[in-house]
């Protein structure tokens, strides 16, 4: 997914910025063969439970959506996640009236300094991006279990109107569902339309290019991960909102892949420069739907990651076969 | 060490830079007037980009100053550089490939509104465009940077430095890929520049260019500054004989060819929206040359018989054969050599070596049992780099440390040793000096003497006309011409090149 | 490739010296922490506990040099690891099930590549995707069981030594590979191949290099290497089960990256990657040793990542900025 | 000199496993042993060696472990063995040459039974039922879930069906969507038994905030800790466990037993402190105690 128009007319331009045709094929190729193997899957409550299921996936790819497109990664995610639910966590122990929107704040806030910790390293520090946060993947979880002493936050030590979050409002849609679209709706309108989000774009196509064009590129890669560790601390707090229950063990363990599956089956491109929050939408709404079709169709328990995985291939390969016939588009040249 | 004039705008004094070795930049002294286009000029090597990426804050100088109005100021980064209005236009375009070309044009000076800054993308391809046409290219400012030719590139870098309404504009061969008609509409910007009040420093190895534009003539050799001299006081001889320090012979002389049997036959190659219906051949022992304005589809043709984008029509013939046009690797399996034009990505793999980039196609001669003969290896580099004097401490040293006419020649000499039937090569000399580039002349001539067919491909007309057995002329995609070494002049070349009526046609650009 | 590896220390600012002082330097702190870290039998040993992961980092180093990834690694063990073990089920003698094993793997590796350079995806992309998909089959084929029962002189491999000597089986055979790989990168043609496509693919189909072929060659070994470690595996454990060394990839690709291989692809060694299998597994051993609990073990790792980085350049007090090099632009 | 012992839980940061060594510190600080808890951060097969080469490295006298994999950890337990360190196995056992004896928390056998007639108590006896289960692997689990499925085919739960076994693998997130796809999936459903802490406590959570709760009973194997609130606020109606720090503190004393040259063999039995007298079964198994019933009534007087 490219913002950068290309040669032909507007009608066929549009069709080419929805370059997510494939993954909208593939998405709705899932949701109709599910809705006629179950009827139970084809329901308002479902799609709001999927819509729950991936808003903090969401919630942290927008994130790092925008620290791909500058030619980095944030694997970090995970364990600043568990490490910021762990953290407030344990503080509702002892402070149970605090409001909720101080929570989500200091969620943020301290998301955002785990995120400082990775711009300075890679854009300071010159830490090549995928070894400073692998190095803090590490160094987050581990300090989860300090912090923890091995022990979790159970449903009673946290706040009854944050929990609340997690379930449905007046409007039947719940507030982390809104907060999340939010997110991603602000990210794509930051990124097409803000100076920093088009230098985001720049630094990530040719980084020495960007440099040499006086863009400040070391700010602008912080700037992204501070952003990736505001949103991941964030979804730290919507975690324990959404399962009550935050474990130091499994809470974020292992989903830094799932978030940068979503980023990439949206279409991102690792290499930086290319892709899109839209994409990055698309590609965290199969992943979620293809993990609840799979739960709600009851499909047996052994064949359920098999069968995730050829959805995935098949998903891309689709995207990649549509892309590549597609008009204006030069194969040889992508 | 020179004293301060009072009227330069720009100055160095004692600037020196040095990377690993001896410097490659030593105390050089440069006043740049108001309103002067200053060439710089020198061999392969000689310090020229290193001089101008100091002013323009990619590098940092080891030593010495630099002078704006006469008032010493450190250049410590690109945006430094640009806060004090100097904008380079560099040898390699640096640009965004997955931008669009307006962004690429304006990227950090996006048009905004008030008093929410939010990039207004209409008014941004409005100013684009305008500013493209104001320079003669007609590329259109919403497609993506990434699939432009080398020449093409280049146009958007020098938008991209006009947009930036920079005092001083320091240029490294900003002409080295453009045929005359756009080296033409360069020089009316540069003009329009100057009248404006800015000043240039302009980096250039084709001398008679050089004599055409500029007021002023420094000559660099080896890092050191030989001399400044108007332009109207010297002579071409006498430039090329400071910059090289001795007398030299630099015009090679090339003998009437014999040709012999057809060696490559093309027919009805077509791509859809890039070229049509193109038919010719090359004799053993010939050098054809494809003529035509940038974007003309020269490359595209070239690439297309080499099977790197295969063609939609047409068959390819060697020596009777036909060759299946999927991919390079079966184009040079029948016999033919491409040399591309864009040596950074499609020529050589920067990291690697001397030695490793020359052998990359040959690496069968150099294994024995998939083992690698480094010796072997290193014998074959350095006798190319004697050959085509590279200016290389080692045949180890990685390509990426060399200048850029010193990368131009390897890549010439990674062509030159894969014995091929046909060789194309497109832009062959871009950016090498006037040394070299007989070196290189002399070695096409010896080539086809010894049987191949050349295919050449180039926008500098007198390269053109002193090698070419025979001259095809391509416009928009099309062949429209094909002329004899008598017929051929530079005129009647541009004007097949431009169109037989002389009311120019706006539509030269981008073919697709 | 001597040049090739001087440019490395000098641009990233590090070397293999610098590996070799933080094993020396991860021993001496091992040795600090427990009173039995210095006990040669004990020392040789505990190799066996990453010899699996310096078999899959060994071909993932020539995939990273390539640009590439390879994140099917640990799924691929596990299914070799459960192929082999069904058929043993059935009653295919070993001597037929170990080659069936290891083919599987270099198949799996095989489609890897295959789909990588067909569908002309990231391989991330790919790899995340038959990372499920071959754990998933392994899972299909023994659901919850695991399979036991092999002969017993193919269990537990770690016990055996090479005659004479306290140096158990697994390190033997990693040596081997470790030799092999090492010539491959650095002294054949194959290398050279992977080290030109690794910086730039572009020029390489332009000079007539068959680019997807050795693509998919990499990724090939790629997957021979890692059922060659899940028969390892397979054998030190006995057993074998759909879910064995889950998250093993990340443990990889970390081995290569702090062994100094680029993640952009055309930088790297093997050298590196042994250095830095042997640093990480030193420390967690000295450390386990000293019962430092694996999670705090993990800051330790994270650190140490980071600052085989950084420490250099506060050393050399470089100031350039660090930037990855430019893209192609078509 | 002093006896060591470590103990090598499934995970660490499982309340679970946090009762066991409860017990195991109880035990040692009775006959001054020394103890060391260390395992792995998460449950999955092969972590658990290293870990028992680490502590055969430090000459320890004895490990007690609970098995993720009954077979990956044997060939780790035997060398152990034959280096001297006493193995002793609790609540999830290792095949037995693999190990010494091995302390059952409670009768297993009697486990799926119990189970469902607690639930058709609850559920007056008819319904469609589901199971939500650990990972596809455990044994224990899959154990405890035939003898669920032995149990309803016996004609007096004729109105209790089957319709579903799901897995959450011991993961909070996963329990909890496994359960929200269960009370879509089956709108009928009408109870879920859970045999795992870390499901039921997941499971509780997906009720309330899918206000099922009056719709489904949930029961199972759960903390007491961890269920408290679920059972105050009538999430729960009542769930089942043993006290796991009876399986440490009897193994601990296990272990000075053997210290002292006792050989476990079927039919014998030892002394284990102020549980009284326990004696080996079959396979050198040992049985902790009985199984208690959480409900709002008793549910205060336990802490673990
Ligand atoms: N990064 C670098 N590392 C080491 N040596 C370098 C580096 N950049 C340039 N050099 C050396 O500095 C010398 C001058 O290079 P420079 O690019 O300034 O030459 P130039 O005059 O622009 O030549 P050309 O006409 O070929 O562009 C060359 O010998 C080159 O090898
Ligand atoms: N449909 C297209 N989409 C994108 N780019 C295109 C398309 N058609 C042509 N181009 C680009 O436009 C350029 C113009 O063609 P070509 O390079 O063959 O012209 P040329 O005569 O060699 O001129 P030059 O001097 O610019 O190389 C090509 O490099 C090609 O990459
Ligand atoms: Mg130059
Ligand atoms: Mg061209």
């Amino acid at each position: 997914m490219e913002m950068s128009p290309s040669v032909e007319s507007p009608a066929v331009r549009w069709v080419a910025r929805l370059r997510d045709l494939g993954l909208l094929v593939a998405l709705a190729v899932v949701v109709v063969v599910t809705a006629f193997r179950s009827p139970q899957f084809a329901t308002a409550a479902n799609f709001q439970r999927i819509l729950l299921d991936i808003s903090l996936l969401l919630i942290v790819a927008t994130g790092e959506t925008m620290v791909v497109l500058t030619r980095n990664i944030d694997l970090s995610v995970g364990s600043a996640l568990g490490l910021v639910g762990i953290t407030v966590g344990f503080y509702l122990k002892g402070h149970p009236d605090i409001p909720t929107g101080l929570i989500l704040a200091m969620g943020i806030g301290l998301g955002t300094l785990l995120g400082s910790v990775n711009g300075l390293l890679v854009a300071w520090g010159r830490v090549p991006a995928i070894i400073a946060t692998l190095g803090t993947l590490s160094m987050y979880r581990g300090l989860v279990f300090v912090q923890s002493g091995s022990q979790q936050v159970n449903p009673q030590d946290l706040p009854a109107r944050l929990i609340a979050l997690a379930r449905p409002t007046a409007l039947h849609v719940p507030w982390m569902v809104i907060l999340a679209l939010a997110i991603a709706v602000a990210a794509l309108l930051f990124l097409r339309f803000s100076r920093t989000g088009r230098a985001m774009y720049a630094t990530g196509s040719n980084p020495m290019a960007a440099h040499l064009r006086g863009i400040p590129t070391q700010k602008v890669v912080f700037v992204t991960y501070l952003v990736s560790g505001a949103l991941a601390g964030l979804a730290g707090i919507l975690y324990a909102a959404r399962f009550a229950t935050v474990n130091p063990a499994s809470a974020g363990m292992g989903f830094e892949l799932q978030v940068v599956a979503a980023v990439v089956i949206g279409g991102t491109s690792i290499l930086g420069g290319r892709g899109s929050v839209v994409g990055t939408v698309l590609g965290a709404l199969l992943l979620g739907t293809i993990a609840n079709a799979l739960a709600v169709t009851g499909v047996s328990g052994f064949w359920q990651r098999a069968i995730e995985g050829g959805i995935i291939l098949a998903a891309v390969s689709a995207d990649a076969v549509l892309r590549q016939h597609a008009p204006g588009r030069r194969g040889e040249h992508a | 060490m020179t004293p301060l004039s009072v009227e330069a705008v720009l100055a160095t004094r004692g600037l020196t830079k040095s990377f690993s070795g001896p410097p490659v930049v030593r105390d050089v002294d440069l006043d740049l007037r108001p309103g002067e286009v200053h060439a710089l000029v020198g061999e392969n090597g000689a310090g020229k980009s290193t001089f101008l990426r100091m002013l323009a804050g990619v590098h940092r100088q080891d030593r010495g100053q630099i002078l704006l109005d006469g008032a010493p100021v450190e250049v410590s980064s690109p945006s430094v550089a640009q806060s004090y209005g100097l904008a380079l236009i560099s040898q390699e375009p640096m640009l965004f490939p997955d931008l669009s070309v307006a962004e690429n044009i304006v990227a950090g000076e996006y048009p905004v509104a008030r008093p929410v800054p939010w990039v207004r993308w209409g008014a941004m391809y409005l100013e684009a465009q305008e500013l493209l046409e104001s320079i003669g290219s007609n590329l259109d400012a919403r497609q993506r940077v990434g699939g432009l030719s080398v020449a093409q590139q280049q146009m958007v870098e020098i938008a991209t430095a006009l947009a930036r309404r920079a005092r001083i504009v320091l240029m490294d061969e900003p002409t080295a890929s453009l045929s005359p008609r756009e080296v033409d509409r360069l020089f009316g910007i540069v003009r329009t520049l100057i009248k404006r009040g800015a000043s240039v420093v302009f980096v250039n190895h084709r001398l008679e260019e050089v004599f055409t534009i500029a007021n002023r003539i420094t000559i660099l050799r080896d890092g050191a500054k030989v001399g400044t001299f108007p332009t109207s006081e010297i002579t071409r001889d006498e430039v090329v004989r400071r910059m090289v320090g001795r007398d030299l012979v630099w015009l090679y002389d090339k003998p009437p060819s014999q040709a012999g049997p057809v060696v490559l036959e093309v027919e009805h190659l077509t791509r859809r929206g890039v070229f049509h219906d193109v038919s010719f051949h090359v004799r053993r022992g010939e050098i054809v040359s494809l003529a035509g304005l940038v974007g003309a589809g020269r490359s595209e043709v070239a690439r297309a018989i080499f099977g790197v984008d295969p063609p939609d029509r047409g068959t390819v013939r060697v020596d009777g054969q036909p060759v299946r046009m999927r991919s390079p690797r079966e184009a040079l399996q029948a016999g033919l050599a491409y040399l591309p034009e864009d040596r950074q990505h499609q020529g050589l793999v920067l990291p690697l070596s001397v030695a490793q980039n020359i052998t990359l196609s040959i690496l069968r001669e150099v294994t024995r049992l998939g083992w690698l003969r480094t010796g072997a290896e290193e014998a074959i580099a350095g006798r190319l780099v004697e050959r085509l004097q590279v200016k290389t401490d080692r045949v180890a040293q990685p390509v990426e440390q060399l200048s850029g006419g010193n990368q131009q020649k390897v890549l010439v000499g990674k062509y030159l040793v894969t014995h091929p039937k046909v060789l194309i090569l497109d832009e062959p000399t871009r950016g090498v000096d006037i040394g070299a580039k007989a070196e290189i002349h002399r070695l096409m001539g010896e080539l086809a003497q010894q049987g191949l067919g050349i295919l050449m491909i180039s926008s500098e007309l007198p390269e053109v006309l002193a090698m070419a057995d025979r001259i095809l002329v391509l416009r928009e995609g099309r062949l429209v011409k094909e002329l004899s070494p008598d017929e051929a002049t530079e005129e009647t070349v541009m004007r097949a090149a431009v169109g037989a009526l002389d009311g120019v046609p706006e539509g030269t650009c981008g073919a697709g | 490739m001597r040049e090739l590896r001087s440019r490395l220390s000098g641009l990233l600012g590090r070397s293999e010296a610098l590996l070799v002082a933080l094993l020396l330097a991860s021993g001496a702190f091992g040795a600090a922490l427990s009173p039995y870290f210095l006990r040669v039998s004990t020392l040789f040993d505990m190799t066996s506990q990453f010899v699996e992961i310096g078999l899959m980092a060994l071909a993932m180093t020539l995939v990273i040099v390539l640009g590439e990834i390879d994140l099917s690694v640990a799924s691929v063990l596990a299914l070799s690891g459960v192929v082999l073990g069904s058929l043993h089920e059935a009653g295919i003698r070993l001597a037929m099930g170990l080659p069936a094993a290891l083919g599987l793997g270099t198949f799996l590796g095989l489609f890897n590549g295959w789909l990588t350079t067909r569908l002309k995806l990231p391989s991330l992309v790919v790899t995340l995707g038959t990372m499920a998909l071959y754990r998933g089959l392994g899972q299909i084929l023994l659901g919850d069981r695991s399979t036991y029962g092999f002969p017993a002189w193919f269990v537990s491999v770690d016990l055996h030594y090479l005659p004479g000597t306290p140096v158990p089986l697994p390190l033997v055979i990693f040596a081997l590979f470790a030799v092999v790989f090492y010539l491959l990168l650095h002294r054949t043609v194959a290398g050279r191949l992977v080290y030109a496509v690794g910086n730039n693919a572009e020029a390489c189909r332009f000079s007539g290099i068959a680019v997807d072929r050795v693509k998919i060659l990499v990724f090939t070994l790629s997957g021979f290497m890692s059922a060659a470690a899940g028969i390892m595996m397979t054998s030190r454990f006995g057993s074998a089960r759909w879910d064995m060394a889950t998250g093993l990839e990340l443990d990889v690709i970390t081995t290569v990256v702090l062994g100094g291989t680029s993640i952009f692809g055309g930088r790297g060694t093997v050298a590196g990657t042994v250095l830095a299998l042997f640093v990480i597994g030193t420390l967690r051993y000295g450390m386990g040793l000293a019962n430092i609990l694996p999670q705090n073990q993990s800051v330790v790792i994270g650190a140490l990542l980071i600052l085989s980085i950084l420490a250099p350049q506060v050393w050399t007090g470089r100031r350039r900025p660090h930037l990855p090099r430019t893209s192609s632009t078509t | 000199q002093q006896v060591r012992i470590a103990f090598i839980p499934k995970n660490l940061g499982n309340p679970f496993f946090d009762a066991v060594y409860a017990g195991v510190q109880r035990a040692a600080g009775e006959l001054g042993f020394s103890t060391v808890e260390i395992g792995p951060p998460t449950a999955d097969p092969a972590s658990q060696i290293p870990f028992i080469q680490q502590q055969v490295a430090q000459n320890v006298d004895a490990i007690i472990l609970s098995a993720n994999d009954a077979h990956a950890v044997v060939p780790a337990l035997q060398a152990a063995m034959r280096r001297g360190v006493k193995v002793v196995t609790v609540d999830a056992d290792a095949a037995p040459e693999g190990r010494q004896a091995y302390i059952q928390p409670v009768d297993f056998t009697k486990i799926g039974e119990e189970q469902v007639k607690l639930l058709a108590e609850l559920l007056g006896g008819r319904g469609e039922i589901a199971i939500l289960s650990a990972t596809t692997t455990a044994p224990n689990q899959n154990f405890w879930i035939e003898g669920m499925k032995v149990e309803l085919a016996k004609p007096e739960y004729s109105g209790m069906k089957l319709v579903k076994i799901a897995y959450g693998d011991d993961e909070p997130q996963k329990s909890f969507r496994e359960t929200e796809a269960l009370l879509a999936g089956y709108p009928n459903l009408r109870g879920i038994i859970a045999p795992t802490t870390v499901g039921i406590a997941a499971g509780a959570q997906a009720l309330e905030t899918n206000r099922a709760a009056d719709r489904v009973q949930l029961t199972g194997l759960g903390l007491p800790n961890q269920m408290r609130q679920y059972v105050k606020n009538g999430t729960v109606t009542a769930f089942q466990l043993w006290d796991p720090s009876q399986m440490g503190y009897a193994a601990v004393y296990l272990v000075k037993a053997m210290v002292d040259g006792f050989e476990p063999k079927p039919g014998l039995s030892f002394a284990a402190g102020d549980l009284g007298e326990r004696a080996f079964g079959e396979n050198n198994v040992v049985i902790a105690g009985p199984l208690t019933t959480f409900t709002a009534e008793n549910i205060d007087q336990f802490d673990f």
